[in-house]
Formats: structure tokens, C-alpha cells, sequence
């Protein structure tokens, strides 16, 4: 394995939440997981995985459409590494803010957007949530609360920290999620917003997603910790938390416990979850990089959508009902496909509107 | 009416904002209890607490990127980037981030935030703690740019910069902290993008900016009482949005331009600015465009060479005369 | 004689400097094992071992330090910043440190070093991914900035670049890395500060860099066939230390001048190249110097608004051909 | 106090290294250091107490000189600081390379540098180490291995890294020495500089100077942690050191280790040494932000040349011996002040030189 215990980490839930926390090895997380006792709600449940399917289903999409050559530029998906959104997408409340990346499709869907929009914003069409002037790297969607992807590495935690600024100062009870990577650990940023949300004590969640991969170069090979979160929370006083990302339930307890924290005015947290893409970096990566069997043990003994959808069979959820949300989330991605395709390109007049607030670009009179 | 310095005027600027909207928040380095370094925010603390007014850790990423999300979420930050050299550690949020959210998003993001910083030579502090650098903005689509050159433009512009819904830089000029100028009593908001003619004239127009005006103007006065030169001279205020109208109407009747730039010469907003007359208004030109400014070197630190670096009164008049002369 | 890609000119180019000179070697982001996300560096690691060509983590700043460190104290280091647009998050060490130090020391210290950068558009990137910031650069004194146009200048032109003694911005075009062209065998070395004439003609000076320059030749070649307009094209090549004798020169016989500039408009390189040839070479011009440049805004994403932002072959041939016939 | 024990830290050394620790409070640690058993000879000792002196000496000067508006622009003094110059100036090998900050006059003093070159500096004569043209800010003599003195916090840190990465890749010998700020650990730039000098394995010591204040911030009010840089030591997988700054021989035998262990292929070390400025932050500075009694309390119990001083003297140095280093010092800088006071302004001709390698400044042909 290339991760293994972690000597300075210590768990922040003692008994019940004690299941979701990285035991010595993945595998034997994954096993442990699906041995524990329940305790997220059927409805809860149902809605997971009703996320997990649609991510997969609309990011399994976009890939294709890029295959078709109807996705322009590059794209970078979350195939595998949904159960992360999914989970903080169950766990935030309406009015609480996420804060993405260029890999950030599945946390924008995760918050409600329309799929049709965001595979017509990769698609460069008009229908897309940015009609094609951001691009499948800058997905946005205020009225969802999803404050924007930010396609700068690190760029968006200190932005991230503003927002929550602004919740403390009007006393507002929202708070601000960051999504990141673990090769984000490594930028200034990272460090600047750390420090500062903690002297703050802003209510703001870091959530990181250890994919294990900083594009096509092994995170440890650039890093001078094991956990590239975790092993450095204590540098800025916070708790050491490492979750399985590819368990739904243990994504959804932990975010709702920084969640509450945060609400609580605890101040932030940062999370750091195990996880695995599917897919290249982006678009244009094959991902030969990696260990023979390193996809296939990942695809086989850890997918998100494999461990939930057994955990519900377990807990006696009807195979007829799983297989009505599959179907369902195909139908969607299906008409959001032909609904994108029958789109047009976005029209000229847009090109240089909204440069300034007045709607235009004039920096002249 | 009453004689302020350019230093206090940035205090009474922000004040001013500050009562008139509760979202108006200010946060930078050593600002609050210290009152900054420059002493420009002296007071402010006091009067507005310390979830309004905060002191930050040297983390400019962190002050811009905060600063961003708290304007694009509802308040209106000011955010104070000491010296305007270290623009350079956090440039991507000017250049990157808070310029291009508001187009990226279709219009959904906006960032009414202002960034102030001291800027410009004069003060002996070295090539990294002197730098003109209006043009690292001028050149970033998205930002509004602004340079003051007195108290009261201090404070309106500040005003005008506070109240617009777009990012704006506002460069204040360390080596004119000091000076003075009459400012009325009251609320004083200026507007954007409006070019001041300081000085009427009929043969030449020099546009100047910041701590460039006053020289500009007591070289345009030289000119006058020793070559019988009669400048114009336009101080630009705001580069972006900018003021061609006024710019081009004066050389449409001095018929010829000179810029007067602090920044080293490449690119600098001088350049921009030549290069719009020379397309709009070519026909009107009866001589070359010329620009003085600082040569494309970095500034030293000596006080006799920072000087001879620096456009001063003598080098104006004497290549506005050579020029015209000609 | 071999057809090379641009990309695989990148690889050629860097392999015959580190070859010739054990002090030349190379960092980035996924440069070494994975070859690079253009593949433009794909072999290097193989060739000359992982103590020479480094993977870095996601550290601009750490990356552009360690550059110039390892500068200064005697290796030649070649550093890749993925895309240009990530210049913006690690800014201070082009803006204040490896450009001044030589300056600031009195000539102690010396930093020969080349920072390569994908850079530009018509990848359907988006803002954050395509922007062509050759003046970012161009406006600090002690950078030297080149970009080249073909494969071979690419070769030629990084050789320069790793030889010369002062640090140097090598701006590569991402949408030119497919493109193919003549390269001679054995050793290249360009010169840096020279332009060059790649079309002559006789009614117009038409300057251009990088990408647009397949596109100025093909707006000439155009105008020449429908409208019998003859213009000269120059590839500017090396913006610091910039040819202004070939441009001066060239102006001086075709009386109009024409920037094709991908950067949006405000402080962009034809500014400057205005400005010089409207003071130098005033009485030359028969007409308005003009600027074909992207608007002022931030690139979008979507193909055909992309398309249509930068600047075409139409808009070239119609901005020329109005202006000429004005 | 402001600062008591942490409890994560580990002291790297076991039996005779202990006392140069921190022990609970910097009170105690002085007065155990007192006690403490000698094991520096005193061939070093003279050396020391002589940079201790001569520093403190120049430093003063240079304050005199600025009341008497000879010295211009800004300018940050060492007074308190100067065991920690004295300590490494002592500790590195010929060959070896100082990155120091804007408050660097101690630094590059201590590296052999002419106290006329560094007063004529800041004073901006012809004199100077730089002619002027960089000021006291950017303090560099390359040939006595002073590589620059950087004013924009954090910048040198990546610098140190590259010089050390030459010296890894070249075989050759020397460590670069890097010193900085408590201020100086909430940048991005340490971050980075930090992850990479640990994952390269870089001969680089990266000393702090914790002197309590960022400018005029006490450091605790925006640092999420009690010890700046020793309490993110283990975010870069390094040992957590904190030794007192005041304590020459601390600082020298701390300064050995680390660069012994870089010299030997150990990789990097981050030690923090817990230090005071009398004086204010920079010329402009009252200080005025200190509690009652910090000042005087620091003078009179942790005055490093004091402490220093009075161990000489209960390790059998004369008295007189004594006396004469600290006449030796103030005669070398008055005489290095006349030298300052003789020299011209810079000429004009060298306003456009050493812009670019050619020795001038043609951005042109
Ligand atoms: C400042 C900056 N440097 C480099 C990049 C190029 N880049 C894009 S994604 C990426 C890897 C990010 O890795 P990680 O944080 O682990 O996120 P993941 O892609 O694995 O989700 C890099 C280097 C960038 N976008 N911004
Ligand atoms: C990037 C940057 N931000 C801010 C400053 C202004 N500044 C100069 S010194 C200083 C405080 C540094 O504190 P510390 O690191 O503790 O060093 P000290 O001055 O106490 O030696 C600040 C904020 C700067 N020079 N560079
Ligand atoms: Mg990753
Ligand atoms: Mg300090």
C-alpha cells in the first residue's frame, strides 16, 4: 500500500463515527465498512445514491461526448471519486456554499444544477450554466450555491476563507466548503488560507480528495508527508482526519460533523479523503502512469457505487428500487444529452458583455 | 474646507465609506492597531472595531483571496496590499481570479472590492519597495485602475472605487503621503474614469499620473516663464475606465502628446495611451508622440540615483522643449 | 533536413543544450516521467537521468526559486510553468527577483536561467488556461522574452535562451505545438533581438508573434491576391531585446504600420511598438499606426467565441484594407 | 508568557545538546545556560563575543547615523538579534551560503563582510557594497558567500532550496543557510520552499528568527500555532527544534548540527530560535505596540551579549581581554563611519549599468 498508518493521527470520533476513519489499510476499511452497523436513514440512502449514479452516469457522458469530439477543450472528470460530492452534496444544507475545481462536474451536480447544463457548458453550447464562456473548468451556479471552479491550483481556498469571513461578520449560519486535490497540498495558498482560517476561526470546510495522483506524478513522489492533509493539519492546530472517500456514508457523518462545527462556530476543519479516479487527469491523459492492477483493484474491491449498492441490499433496500434510480439517472443524462445537442453555440453579442458590471467591456469612454 | 494630507485623506476616505455602509470591511497587514505603515489608516480601528478593520498575517494570497470571497458573497472589502511591489505574490487573484469571475460566470459573480497600495519611488527603499506598477493592471481585462494625486481626489476616488461594483486597484502614491491640499467638508465622491485638465494650453498636452502631476505641472509652468511654451497638462486619475475623450479633444488642439510615466519604459500605460492618440487622432499631430519616463532599468536605492532615475521637472521641460523645438 | 513538430522541436531543442553542457537542467510539473502535458519534454528523462530533469510538486514559487538559486550559484536551469497563465501565482520572482538581482548587486549576481510557458490561446481553455501574457513579462526590465513561431526558431531560439547570461522568458504556443515545419540537422543556435522579415512587401508593415504570425501571412497573402495590397510581415520573435532597427527600417519603406496582437488590448507589445515608431519614425507614417489585438476581455471557452475573439485572418485583411484605404 | 511549553515537540538531542533547548520559559533557559557545563573553546568564544559586539557596534551606528539623516530610505536593525548572525556566522564553512532578509546587516556582517561596505550601503555612497543601488535591504557579497538579502518576505526561501539543489547536483560540499522571520511562516512561499527542500533532500538550514512581532503584530495574533515555524516542522516530516536565540553558543552548537547533517546528505533542517529587537521594526518604527516592560525585561535578563559576557568571565577570560574586543569593535566602526563619511555619492554612470549581462541596460538595438 502506499498509504499506511499514520503515527500523529488521532481519530476525532471515539465510538460510533469511529467506522469512517482510514483503518491500516484501504481494503480493510472497505471490509470494516461494510460489517458496520447502520445508521444513515433510508431516505438519506436512497438520495446517495440517486447522487452517485447521476455523477457517474453524467460524467461516464461527458467522456464519451468527448470521445465523439462534441466536448471542446479539456475536461476533467470525477469518475470514481463521487462519492466524496455525493456526500457533502447530502451533507450541506441549502444556503451553504461549495467552492470547486477544474475537476468540479460532480460537486456541481451534487448541489442540484441541471446535468443538461453542465455537459452543454463543456459542450460550448448556449444552454451550458456559462453558455460557454467559462468552460467545463469554471462551472458556476450561484443560485445553487456554487460559488465557482477555480482552475488555479490552490486559488479558491483563500476565497474559500473570504466567504466564510463574510458568514462571521453578518452572522450568518452558512458555511463554505473547498474542494481540492492532494497535489493542491503543496501550493502557497494552501498554507495562507490554513493559517488564516484558523487565526480567523472562520467557518469553512478544506476538504481534500487524495486521488493519490498530482496529474500524472505519484503524490508521494512530491510530497514530504504521507497525507498530504492530514499529516499537516496540526501545523495550523487542527485535528489530523483521514476518511474513505469511497464510502458515501463515512463522506456524508464526517461532513456533517465539520458541518455542524463550522455552524457551531468552531472554526474550520480539514478532511482529507481516499479516493481514486477512474479516468486521466483530463481529457488528453491516458494514465499509463500507473501500477498494472493499481485501476482494477480501485474499480473492483473500492467503487463507490459497488460498496453502496450492496450496503443497501444489506440493509434490505429492494433490488427493484436500486435499479428504478439507475434507470432513472440514465434517462436523465439521456435528455440532458439531447437537449445539449440541439443547443446552438452561444451567439456573438455575448462575447464582450459582462467584462464589467455595466454588462459591457467599455474600459474607455 | 480645510488642509488635509494625502495621508489622512485615505483614512477619511475609507471612514467616509465606512459609515455610509455597514459591508464596507478593511483588512491588511498592520492596519488596524498599528494604523499601517504609512500611518494612512490611523483611527480606523477605533472607530469601527475589529471585525471591521482587521490585521491579517503576511499571507497577501490569503488578504486578496479573502478580500475576493467576501466581496462576491456580499460585502465590499477593501483589502490593502502594503507595498505595491508585492502585487507580485499574489497577482493571480488580480490577474486570474477577481478580473475574470465576473465573464467566466456569465455575469453571475461580481466583485465590488477595492485593492489599495502604496506605490512609487522617491523614498529610497530599493527596487522592490518602489515600483510604479500601474500597468501590471492597466493590462489585466476586468480591473479598474486608479491613481490619485491629491487629498481630495484621495477621497473621491476612494469613494467612487468603494461604491463601483467591479474590482478596483487604487494606487496611492507613498512619496505624496505627505503633501497637502484643500478639501471641502462633507461627503466627497468623485467618478471613475474622468480625466482632470490641471492645466490649460495651447501648445503641447502632457498627461501625467500620481506623483508625475505635480512635476508635470511645475515643469509645464518652466516651460511658460522661460520658453514661452504654453502646455496642457492632463492628469490621467483613472487608467482604466480611461478618459480618452478628454485626452483626445486636447490634442486635437495642442497637436502634440507627451507622457510623463514613472513606471520603467516598456509597456508602461504611456505606451497604450501613444498609441491611441497616434490611431485616433493621427491627423491632428504635428510632431512625434514622445515619452519620458523612468529608464527600462530597476530602481536603486541612493538618493542621488533614484532621483536621476525618476522623470524629474528638469528632464520634462527640457525634452518637451527639444521636441517642439525641433 | 527533417519536418518536426514544434512540440518535438521543444525536446529537441532542450536535449542538444543539456547535452552540450552538464550545467543545463530542467524542473517542472510533470515534465520528467510523464514527458510533460504537451509531451513536448517526453525522452529528456530517459536521456539524461532523473538528477537533471525533475518533477516538482505544485509549487510555481518553489519552482522559479529553485531555479534561480541554482542560477546564481552556477547551473543553467530551464524551468517549465505549464501554462503562461500560472506566471500570475508565482509572478515575484519574474517581477522582483531574478530580474533585479543583477541590477540591485551592482553586477554580483547572475541568473541565467529560461523559464519555458505554454502560452495562448485556441484550445477552447478558458480564461484561466489561454491567455497570451507576453507583456506581463515585457514590462520588467532585466527579463529578456522571446517567442518563437516555427520549430526551428524554436530551437534555435532556446539555445540562445539557455546560453544567454541573463534570465529569459520562452513563451511556447500551445496551438502551435501540432504544427509542422523544415528544421536543418546538427546544431541550432538562434540569436536573441532579432526580428524577422518573413514576407516582403511595399504598402504596409505588418508586426507579428507566435501564432499570429501563420495568420499575418496568410491576411497578406490574401490581401495581395483580392486587393493587390502588398504587405511586409515581420515576425518580432524576441520582444526584449527587441529589433527595433528591422521594424524601424521596414516602416521607413512601407510608411503604414499594423500590430497583430493575440493579448488583449491595454499594455500589450504593439503599445509599445506604437509608441517607439510614432516618436522615431513620425514622419515616416503615411497613416494611423493601428492595433489588431483581442478585445479587452478574458478568453472564453466555447469554440466559436473563442474563434471569434482572437484575432482572424478576416479581421486582419479588413482592418488593413479599411485603414489603407481610408 | 507568550510562549510555554508544546508539547509536540522533541528535542533532537539527548545529554550534552540539551541545554541549548528551550526549556518551559526563556527565563529559565537563561539561567540554566548559565549553569551549564562549557564545551566551546576559547579560541571560538573570543570569535564570538567579537561578532557579538561588532554587530551590535555597526548596528548601533547605523541607528546614530539615520538621527543624523545620513542613512536614507528604511532600515532594519538586528540590536537583540545578534547571537543568532554571530552563531551561524561562526558555525558556517568558507563556501558556505547566506540568503538573508532585509534585516541582514547582522548577517552579512558576521560572513566577514567590511562594516564601511555595509554602513556606506545604507548610507548610499559610492562605498557600498552595492554602490548604492541596491540599499540596506539587499545587502549581497558574493564573495564572501552573502547571496543577497531579499525584501519580499518568504521570496528566499526557494532560493536557498535552488542553491542547495547545485550544491546536491554538483557533489559539491557547502549548505545554504537561509534565514527569515516568525512573520515569515505564514507565506506561501515557506510552504513551498519547506515541502521541497524535504522531498529533494536539499543540503538547506532554514533558520527563523522569532522575535514575537511580525512588523508590528505580536505573531501569536496571526499564527494558528505557538511556535511558528518548530510547530509545522512535522508538516514537512522534519524534527521540531527551539533553541534560544539569545545564547550564542545555543545558536552555534544548534547551527553545527544542522549543518553537519546537511553536509553529510541529511537533507534540510528547520530550526526556530526565540530571540528580541530592541529597536523597531524599521526606522519609522516607535514601537510602541510592546506591553510595559518587554523591552527592559529582555535587555536586562536576555541580553545576549550580557549573557555572553558574564560566561566568559566565569570561564576564566580577563576582564581586561574582554574590554578590549568591545574598544577593538567601536574603534572599527568609527573608523568605518569615516570611510562612509569620505565617500561620494555614486556616479551617474552607473545609474543604467548591470541591467543585463552586457553591463548595461539596452533592452533595444
Ligand atoms: C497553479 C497551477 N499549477 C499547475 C496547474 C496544472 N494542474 C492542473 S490540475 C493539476 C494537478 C492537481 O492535482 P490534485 O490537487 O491532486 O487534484 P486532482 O487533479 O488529482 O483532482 C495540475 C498540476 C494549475 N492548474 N495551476
Ligand atoms: C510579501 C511581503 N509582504 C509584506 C512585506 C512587508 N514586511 C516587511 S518586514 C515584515 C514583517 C516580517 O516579520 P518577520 O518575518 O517576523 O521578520 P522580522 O522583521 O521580525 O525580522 C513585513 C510584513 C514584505 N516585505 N513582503
Ligand atoms: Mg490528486
Ligand atoms: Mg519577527
Amino acid at each position: 500500500m502506499r498509504f499506511g498508518p499514520c503515527p500523529r493521527r488521532q481519530p476525532c470520533y471515539n465510538s460510533a463515527g469511529q467506522a469512517y476513519f482510514m483503518a491500516k489499510t484501504l481494503t480493510q476499511t472497505a471490509v470494516s465498512l461494510r460489517a458496520t452497523p447502520d445508521d444513515v436513514d433510508v431516505q438519506l440512502r436512497l438520495k446517495l445514491y440517486r447522487m452517485l449514479v447521476e455523477i457517474r452516469e453524467a460524467e461516464q457522458r461527458a467522456y464519451d461526448l468527448f470521445l465523439q469530439n462534441l466536448v471542446k477543450g479539456t475536461s476533467h472528470l470525477s469518475l470514481g471519486q463521487e462519492a466524496v460530492a455525493a456526500g457533502y452534496g447530502a451533507a450541506m444544507e441549502p444556503g451553504d456554499l461549495s467552492f470547486c475545481t477544474y475537476r468540479g462536474h460532480a460537486h456541481t451536480l451534487a448541489r442540484g444544477v441541471p446535468i443538461e447544463k453542465v455537459l452543454g457548458e463543456l459542450m460550448g453550447r448556449d444552454i451550458g450554466l456559462l453558455r460557454g464562456k467559462g468552460g467545463s473548468m469554471h462551472l458556476t451556479s450561484v443560485e445553487h450555491g456554487v460559488m465557482g471552479s477555480y482552475a488555479i491550483i490552490g486559488a479558491h481556498l483563500p476565497i474559500a476563507c473570504g466567504s466564510a469571513w463574510r458568514a462571521q461578520y453578518k452572522g450568518a449560519k452558512d458555511v463554505s466548503v473547498c474542494f481540492f486535490g492532494d497535489g493542491t497540498t503543496n501550493i502557497g495558498a494552501f498554507h495562507e488560507a490554513l493559517n488564516l482560517a484558523v487565526v480567523w476561526k472562520l467557518p469553512v470546510v478544506f476538504v481534500c480528495e487524495n486521488n493519490l495522483y498530482m496529474e500524472y506524478t505519484p503524490i508521494g513522489e512530491v510530497t514530504s508527508v504521507e497525507h498530504p492533509a492530514a499529516d499537516r493539519a496540526s501545523a495550523y492546530g487542527l485535528e489530523s482526519i483521514v476518511v474513505d472517500g469511497q464510502d458515501a456514508d463515512a463522506v456524508y457523518r464526517s461532513a456533517k460533523e465539520a458541518l455542524d462545527k463550522a455552524r457551531a462556530g468552531g472554526g474550520p476543519s480539514l478532511v482529507e479523503y481516499m479516493t481514486y479516479r477512474y479516468s486521466g487527469h483530463s481529457r488528453a491523459d491516458p494514465a499509463k502512469y500507473r501500477p498494472a492492477g493499481e485501476l482494477d483493484d480501485w474499480r473492483e474491491n473500492r467503487d463507490a457505487i459497488k460498496i453502496y449498492r450492496q450496503r443497501m441490499l444489506d440493509n434490505g433496500i429492494a433490488e427493484t428500487q436500486i435499479a428504478e434510480i439507475e434507470q432513472d439517472a440514465r434517462r436523465k443524462v439521456d435528455e440532458a444529452t439531447e437537449k445539449c445537442k440541439a443547443s446552438p453555440a452561444p451567439p456573438l453579442e455575448i462575447l464582450c458583455t459582462d467584462v464589467y458590471a455595466d454588462g459591457g467591456w467599455a474600459w474607455r469612454n | 474646507m480645510a488642509e488635509l494630507t494625502y495621508r489622512d485623506a485615505v483614512a477619511r476616505g475609507i471612514a467616509q465609506e465606512m459609515s455610509r455602509d455597514a459591508d464596507v470591511v478593511f483588512l491588511g497587514e498592520d492596519v488596524a492597531k498599528a494604523g499601517g505603515v504609512f500611518k494612512a489608516t490611523v483611527g480606523l480601528l477605533e472607530q469601527f472595531g475589529p471585525l471591521r478593520v482587521r490585521d491579517t498575517p503576511i499571507s497577501e494570497q490569503a488578504i486578496l483571496g479573502a478580500a475576493m470571497g467576501a466581496a462576491m458573497t456580499g460585502l465590499k472589502p477593501i483589502a490593502e496590499i502594503m507595498f505595491s511591489d508585492f502585487i507580485a505574490v499574489c497577482f493571480d487573484y488580480l490577474a486570474n481570479e477577481f478580473s475574470k469571475s465576473r465573464y467566466m460566470t456569465n455575469g453571475q459573480v461580481k466583485c465590488p472590492l477595492v485593492v489599495r497600495t502604496g506605490n512609487g519611488g522617491g523614498s529610497r527603499f530599493g527596487a522592490q519597495h518602489s515600483q510604479s506598477v500601474e500597468n501590471w493592471c492597466m493590462m489585466i481585462p476586468g480591473l479598474k485602475v486608479v491613481a490619485p494625486s491629491t487629498p481630495r481626489d484621495v477621497i473621491g476616488l476612494l469613494a467612487a472605487a468603494v461604491r463601483d461594483p467591479d474590482p478596483v486597484i487604487f494606487f496611492e502614491h507613498k512619496s505624496l503621503y505627505a503633501t497637502k491640499g484643500e478639501v471641502e467638508d462633507g461627503e466627497i465622491v468623485d467618478a471613475l474614469g474622468t480625466a482632470k485638465i490641471v492645466r490649460a494650453g495651447s501648445d503641447a498636452t502632457i498627461l501625467a499620473l500620481a506623483l508625475m502631476v505635480p512635476r508635470a505641472l511645475a515643469a509645464a509652468e518652466k516651460l511658460k516663464a522661460e520658453h514661452g511654451i504654453d502646455c496642457e497638462v492632463i492628469d490621467v486619475r483613472s487608467l482604466v475606465p480611461l478618459d480618452t475623450q478628454t485626452i483626445l479633444r486636447s490634442v486635437a488642439s495642442t497637436h502634440r502628446l507627451f507622457t510623463v510615466e514613472e513606471n520603467p519604459r516598456l509597456c508602461g500605460w504611456g505606451a497604450e495611451l501613444v498609441s491611441i492618440v497616434a490611431d485616433e487622432a493621427f491627423y491632428h499631430l504635428d510632431g512625434p508622440p514622445v515619452r519620458i519616463t523612468t529608464p527600462h532599468i530597476p530602481l536603486p536605492a541612493a538618493d542621488f540615483l533614484e532621483d536621476m532615475a525618476m522623470p524629474t521637472v528638469d528632464r520634462i521641460c527640457g525634452t518637451v522643449r527639444r521636441s517642439l523645438q525641433a
